[in-house]
């Protein structure tokens, strides 16, 4: 087996806020192997998105990573400076993000935003980047890329931007694409062309793809490993078919059950039973604990449950995993 | 674009003539007539009830409200604004000379206002909620609330009286002086005239970086591994300066506010001391140019204001009203 | 590093900001012609002297306003000025004389006097200047004064070019004949001074509105020791040396100034001026300050408030009378002028001949004034006003203490602030009651009270409207008597009219007070004169 | 927002959890301003201070011609001014001009930009586009030269003064109020109101007041500081309060004086201490009410 392109370990980040501060990422981890597609699903304030920023750097300034490790290619990202990491945002690993609009500076052009990036990383000149940018942009399906370069963000429509935002997550050609919650903003018609797309230009570019989301019919299409995070900690990792089909946590059944039908897409997570947990007041013990249809008051519950292989390349940190392993899917 | 300027300068020139319409109903209804004012009863030997008659005829103080404006206003379109009833200049020749030293005391108060102002609300936004953000917050608030005439008393009795560094007071010394000599008279009141102004500057830049700092495409700038410094230089600040442009061009003729106190203070020949001096003398030909003049500048920097935003920001398209 | 964008907008704000600041180059930046030396503030045989309101021009045909009448002083000349020592005084008259029915003044010219640009000054010019002054139509501020010359009413209804009574019998004489005799008439020359104009220069302009004509804005020809040079800004006036003036000059260039006095006291300071007039207030601190010399003389003219005794509301003698008790002036000469003035208890205080020493004083008395008061009926709700236009400290607070006085021995008195327009025009409109100016030269000849006193100047310089009858006779017989001992017992009645009655409530002769740098030499202040350039052509710098 | 920010925004603290009402959330983010805090307490000291002490101090008219310019001492805890007036009287009484002038400016200001504002958003159209326009201008026409112009033409007074700058002082009202009630007028609530036949003014009155109270509370503390200000400037230059009446502005008068500036340090300290002050805690005052109506735009 070779080694994990991005190995993220015991990450834990926590906020400042009046008065204290706030954990948003509790001890999370997961890996992504290279060319591998790998989803990160779990509802608003799981964590899913903070890892990402605070393994890349990206936290704002009320944000601070405590402990932890983040490996990229070998190199640890949370041991690196600012200037080094510069280095691997943008060229090693490119970031989609949710809303293409509010994500674009408004007063550049496409092409100056994505020439930025390109002129960042290598050497170019003014000209040849402005070719590049026309390639990126044919390449994501901008027609007439040339004129488009020089239009400004509101000139484009949602789905176009995307599809440059996309054009600038791959400009140099990047190991690894992040996207987090790419379609969410978009129309039910457009998020397939994007997801199709993104396929694609990773196929074509040979990246690893972490897809941050929190639609399981986006998981379902278009990775192969799932990681599922809850209230700052990932709970279960495994291959898709087994999430979908075995799942072994009360909370990933839980996302499973609301989940209408393959296929039919929610711009909201249905409802599991009770309120995301306020992660400035998580339960002692097991923070699903007052959700879990398990729990019943079960001692068990007291602690916080470890991460524990249950099956091949199939971990989950439930007390009660066993006893899921019975029961399959309803 | 150019169709826009045009409709904006047509609707301009309707809000000019309703302003002179008020304006010369106003200055009509003041109390005090100025052909009293000109024959100094303590100095005049003679019949001065005729003599004050005769000054009226000359003014045309005798014809009616609407004559009175009708031959203004057919003047005013022509560029003559009429005679000073104290000196008997061509207004316009006057607040030309005025315009001068008024310009020189404005413009450098705001460059001093921009340069201190907006750096500085900028640096307090960037370094939000530390002691330089609240110092700067607070000293904004004291330059907004100390009076600037007080700050210039002060002003005087320091620099020029107890130090010496600098003139208390004129726009030169006696027969020019040259560029030096030019500069250190202004240095004071400008420096007052701008600080002050910078006050609410702080405010605005702060706020506008602030609302900047929250977006979303700084993440995106950053995500693609610009250095720190372009991304606050290129897209923080671009995006903070496009409203700060709008605000500071509408706001300059509200300089014109404080350049009156400074210039009363400081014996600066400006278009302040000169307004008010005509209303001190009821030399109504100076005060409607004036009014006017400031009424020209306030449209001229909202049509400003306008076109500035429409060219640096790309989302504007004038097409006679905002977006 | 900063992009190209925010260089565009950077550059777009401070252009907003520089446009006005560049499009500055005013006139008094070009020093090149007239400036001489540059940088200092002033030059070796420069002084700047301060104009305490800002000048209209040297218009001498306009009612006179103080900082023009100063600038006429450097830039014109007259016949005759009063001195130092409370005499008329020679200028470009060497002497005259007055025959013994008073009625023919004979003025002998000096001889070596040149226009500034090398023209001669002769009597043709005094004809000329004298005619214009008399003749309403040029806008003139004084053809009231010539009433009593021969054939000046002819001129003033259009019957006649020229007034007869004036004649230049040769080019260095100029007579001036008169109806009826005026011993007086030199008091009507310098009150104001009456400056003499080129006939070569003036006469070519049309003679209708020459009081309004823009060549006083910029006068081309002067007389005087110092000629206007240009406008340096619009409160900014150079002067040069005229180089055709019959004396040496000690002085290159004279710059004058419009600032308030406090600015100017400050400035004094700093050596950025070397003249300023000086506030009772600060005399103290200007007699501490180094390198300034304060300079102090008994002033010729009266503050004092003025009524329409026409509009009825104060005409009770008695209640005028009670008015100046109910007022302390001691206490104001004391506290608010810092002991820099007198009090006098009639308009004229000068000379010593015609100070009858039977007057009633009003020292402070306000039982007295409630007495009067009371006999006269007064109704203390009469609202009263205190007119004044504010902004001259001493006068401010003068009023505020008068009115607070008046109120205490009840009188409904207010003070009620002007605007100098309202404040000619409440006097055009005779609704004033008790308004607050300063003026006047009531030291060398008593016949000075004739302008604000006399029935006939009624709707003219007497603003009180007040006529009397009896001091009518008198002051007629004043001017009319050559005899001193015979005037002195005519004015020593008069005054005691004056006194009694109280058309004018004077409240105190405030001393002149000035301030020079000890650069300026030669600066003196005179006693007669309200004007402190007087003797400019005496002025030198201290190197 | 992307989902990165998202997170932090989710991540910070929830507010209140609601067991308080947004009046007391409010009062508690005000009272959590300690500067603000500090202004208030300022200004109830000062209110105070002008509505008891005259009954304790001298007439500040009254005059006394043997006790001119006397420093602070017996009988008058700040000295005397050039007519013998007792400076303390004379501030307290100034401070009641002031806090007049900058009340009744606020309160013109505010009604007046309230109702155009609610007529320019309730009506749209034409009269929008007009009073919209008008508002452009009033907005960058300098406020003081307006007053200058207006004080000259009815000479200087108090009601003057507030009329001067409370006519052209409103457009940042207005434009509060006209925008709110555009959008509240896109909402159903109103329609439907309308629809059953309330006019303007109960449509004013029960939705466009309650909605734009906290907004325009700040707007009328803003006001009250301008308006002191301007009070205090023209005041100065002598076109403000007309002397014998006592204002900050025209006790600063004096000060031109160099004699006054230099040794009489108690005619002109009080009261530019008591403007700088004042307006400062007003503004103070202002920007912790700000934050209070807004938490969004806090600090």
């Amino acid at each position: 087996m070779s080694e994990p392109l991005l190995s993220i370990e015991n990450l834990v980040t926590e906020f400042r806020v009046e008065g204290g501060t706030v954990p948003a990422v509790n001890g999370a981890g997961y890996q992504v192997m290279p060319g591998e597609t790998v989803g990160v699903v779990g509802e608003s304030g799981s964590g899913k998105s903070v890892t990402v920023a605070s393994v890349l750097g990206l936290l704002p300034s009320s944000g601070r990573v405590v402990s932890g490790t983040a490996r990229f290619a070998g190199r640890d990202l949370l041991a690196m400076r600012e200037r080094e990491l510069e280095q691997v945002r943008g060229r090693d690993i490119g970031l989609v993000f949710q809303d293409p609009m509010t994500a674009l500076n408004p007063v550049m052009t496409i092409g100056e935003q994505i020439a930025e990036s390109l002129r960042r990383h290598a050497s170019i000149s003014r000209r040849a980047a402005a070719t590049k940018v026309a390639e990126l942009l044919a390449e994501v399906g901008i027609p007439s890329p040339k004129e488009r370069a020089r239009q400004y963000p509101h000139q484009f429509s949602g789905g176009m931007r995307q599809r440059a935002m996309i054009a600038m997550a791959m400009a140099n050609r990047p190991r690894l694409i992040i996207a987090d919650e790419p379609t969410t903003a978009l129309d039910v018609t457009i998020q397939a062309q994007i997801l199709d797309l993104l396929r694609r230009v990773q196929r074509e570019h040979d990246a690893a793809l972490v897809m941050i989301t929190h639609d399981l019919g986006v998981i379902a299409e278009m990775t192969e490993r799932v990681v599922v995070m809850y209230a700052g900690r990932v709970v279960e990792t495994a291959d898709v078919d087994s999430i979908f089909h075995h799942p072994r946590h009360p909370y990933t059944r839980g996302l499973l059950r609301s989940l209408p039908r393959l296929g039919e897409r929610r711009d909201e997570l249905p409802a599991i039973g009770g309120q995301p947990p306020d992660p400035r007041r998580l339960p002692d013990g097991c923070a699903f604990r007052v959700r879990c249809d398990l729990s019943g008051g079960r001692a068990e519950c007291g602690f916080q449950p470890a991460l524990s292989e249950v099956a091949a390349g199939h971990v989950s940190a439930c007390h009660f995993h066993g006893e899921l392993a019975e029961e399959g899917v309803a | 674009m150019l169709a826009f300027i045009v409709r904006r300068l047509a609707i301009s020139v309707v809000v000019l003539a309703g302003i002179s319409v008020l304006l010369f109903v106003l200055l009509q209804l003041m109390p005090g007539d100025p052909a009293e004012m000109m024959v100094d009863p303590f100095s005049f030997s003679g019949d001065r009830a005729a003599a004050v008659q005769q000054r009226r005829e000359e003014l045309g103080l005798d014809q009616s409200m609407f004559v009175q404006y009708v031959r203004w206003i057919g003047e005013f379109v022509q560029g003559n604004l009429g005679f000073s009833y104290s000196t008997q200049r061509p207004v316009t020749e006057v607040m030309l000379e005025r315009f001068g030293p008024t310009a020189r005391l404005m413009g450098t108060g705001l460059v001093i206002a921009l340069l201190v102002g907006i750096p500085v609300g900028i640096l307090a936004a960037m370094r939000r909620n530390t002691a330089v953000d609240y110092g700067a917050t607070v000293l904004s608030l004291v330059a907004i609330s100390i009076p600037s005439f007080f700050v210039a008393l002060i002003g005087i009795y320091v620099f020029g009286l107890k130090l010496g560094w600098l003139p208390t007071a004129g726009i030169n010394s006696p027969g020019g002086g040259g560029f030096v000599d030019s500069v250190r008279h202004l240095v004071l009141p400008a420096a007052i005239l701008g600080l002050a102004l910078a006050g609410p500057y702080v405010r605005y830049a702060r706020a506008a970086m602030l609302e900047v700092l929250g977006q979303d495409f700084l993440t995106t700038a950053r995500s693609k591994g610009l250095a720190r410094r372009r991304v606050i230089g290129r897209h923080a600040l671009h995006n903070a300066l496009i409203p700060l442009v709008t605000v500071v061009a509408v706001q300059i003729p509200t300089l014109f506010a404080g350049a009156v106190i400074i210039e009363q203070i400081f014996a600066w020949p400006g278009m302040g001391r000169m307004a008010l001096d005509a209303v001190r003398a009821r030399d109504y030909p100076i005060l409607l140019g004036f009014v006017m003049a400031v009424a020209v500048l306030v449209l001229l920097c909202n049509l400003i204001a306008d076109v500035a935003y429409a060219i640096i920001d790309p989302r504007i398209r004038l097409s006679g009203a905002r977006a | 590093m900063i992009g190209r964008r925010n260089r565009s907008i950077a550059a777009a704000l401070a252009g907003l900001a520089l446009l006005a600041a560049a499009a500055c180059s005013g006139p008094d930046e070009d020093t090149g012609s007239t400036g001489g030396e540059s940088g200092a503030p002033a030059g070796d045989r420069e002084v700047t002297v301060q104009l305490y309101q800002a000048p209209r021009g040297f218009s001498p045909l306009l009612a006179s306003i103080g900082p023009d009448h100063l600038m006429e002083q450097l830039h014109w000349d007259s016949l005759v000025s009063a001195t130092a020592d409370g005499e008329y005084g020679p200028r470009l008259a060497e002497s005259w004389e007055v025959s013994p029915d008073g009625k023919t003044w004979t003025f002998h010219l000096r001889d070596d006097v040149l226009w500034s640009d090398g023209e001669p000054f002769t009597s043709e010019d005094v004809l000329f200047t004298y005619n214009v002054y008399a003749n309403p139509a040029t806008g003139s501020a004084y053809a009231g004064k010539f009433g009593t010359v021969t054939g000046a009413a002819a001129l003033a209804d259009g019957t006649a070019d020229a007034v007869a009574g004036f004649q230049a019998p040769d080019e260095h004489t100029f007579v001036i004949q008169l109806d009826a005799p005026n011993v007086a008439l030199l008091d009507e020359l310098v009150q104001p001074i009456l400056f003499i104009l080129p006939q070569h220069v003036v006469g070519e302009l049309p003679l209708e509105g020459l009081a309004d004509n823009p060549f006083f804005r910029e006068p081309t020809v002067g007389l005087g020791p110092y000629v206007f040079q240009r406008w340096v800004t619009d409160d900014q006036v150079e002067f040069a040396a005229n180089p055709e003036y019959r004396d040496e000059l000690g002085l290159d260039r004279i710059f004058t100034q419009y600032v308030t006095t406090d600015v100017a006291t400050a400035q004094l300071e700093t050596g950025e001026i070397d003249f300023a007039q000086v506030a009772a207030p600060d005399v103290a601190r200007v007699e501490g300050l180094d390198g300034v010399t304060l300079h102090r003389a008994d002033g010729p003219g009266v503050l004092a408030l003025h009524t329409a005794i026409d509009s009825g509301k104060l005409a009770d003698p008695r209640v005028r009378q009670a008015i100046m008790y109910a007022i302390d002036r001691e206490s104001l000469v004391e506290e608010v002028l810092a002991g820099e003035g007198k009090v006098v208890d009639t308009l004229v205080h000068g000379p010593e001949w015609a100070m009858p020493d039977d007057l009633t004083h009003y020292g402070y008395d306000p039982d007295k004034a409630r007495e009067l008061l009371a006999e006269a009926g007064w109704d203390p709700a009469t609202p009263v006003r205190l007119e004044i236009v504010p902004g001259q400290r001493d006068r401010d607070t003068t009023m505020t203490i008068v009115a607070a006085q008046l109120q205490e021995v009840g009188i409904n008195a207010q003070v009620q602030p002007y605007e100098a327009a309202q404040l000619s025009e409440s006097i055009g409109n005779r609704d004033f009651d008790l308004l607050i100016s300063g003026y006047g030269l009531f030291t060398i000849d008593p016949a000075s009270m004739n302008a604000r006193l006399m029935c006939a100047q009624v709707g003219g310089a007497n603003i009180s409207a007040y006529c009397n009858e009896e001091l009518d006779a008198l002051l007629q017989q004043g001017i009319a008597t050559t005899d001193q001992a015979e005037r002195e017992s005519i004015y020593a009645q008069a005054q005691k009219i004056v006194n009694e009655e109280v058309p004018i409530f004077v409240l105190y002769v405030p001393n002149t007070l000035a301030a020079t740098s000890d650069r300026l030499q030669g600066f003196e202040l005179n006693p007669s004169v309200v004007d402190a350039f007087w003797n400019a052509a005496d002025w030198t710098v201290s190197s | 927002m992307t989902a990165l920010d998202t997170m932090t925004t989710s991540a910070g603290p929830p507010e209140g959890q609601g067991s308080l009402s947004p009046g007391q959330l409010a009062v508690r983010r005000f009272r959590r301003h300690k500067v603000a805090v500090a202004g208030l307490v300022v200004l109830v000291l000062f209110g105070l201070a002008a509505i008891v002490l005259p009954f304790f101090l001298d007439d500040p008219n009254a005059v006394d011609p043997t006790a001119i310019r006397q420093g602070p001492g017996d009988g008058h805890l700040l000295g005397t001014d050039s007519a013998g007036r007792d400076v303390l009287a004379r501030l307290v009484a100034g401070g009641r001009v002031s806090l007049l002038v900058g009340l009744s400016v606020a309160a013109l200001t505010t009604t007046i930009g309230l109702v155009l504002g609610a007529v320019a958003g309730y009506y749209r159209g034409w009269v929008d586009a007009v009073l919209s326009r008008v508002t452009d201008v009033v907005l960058s026409f300098p406020t003081l030269i307006i007053v200058i112009v207006v004080v000259a033409f009815v000479g200087p007074s108090v009601p003057a003064l507030i009329l001067g700058i409370g006519l052209f002082h409103w457009p940042v009202a207005f434009r509060i109020v006209r925008g709110l009630t555009l959008s509240l007028r896109e909402q159903d609530s109103i329609q439907a109101v309308s629809g059953l036949g309330a006019g303007p003014a109960r449509v004013l009155r029960k939705h466009v007041v309650p909605a734009v109270v906290a907004p325009l509370t700040v707007v009328a503390t803003l006001e009250v500081a301008q308006a002191i200000l301007l009070e205090a400037a023209l005041s100065f230059i002598g076109l403000g309060v007309p002397p014998p009446t006592a204002s900050w502005g025209n006790m600063l008068n004096e000060a031109q004086s160099l004699t006054i500036l230099e040794s009489m340090p108690w005619l002109w300290l009080p009261p530019g201490i008591a403007i700088a002050l004042t307006v400062l805690a007003v503004n103070f005052v202002g920007d912790g009410l700000r934050d209070a109506a807004d938490p969004r735009a806090a600090r």
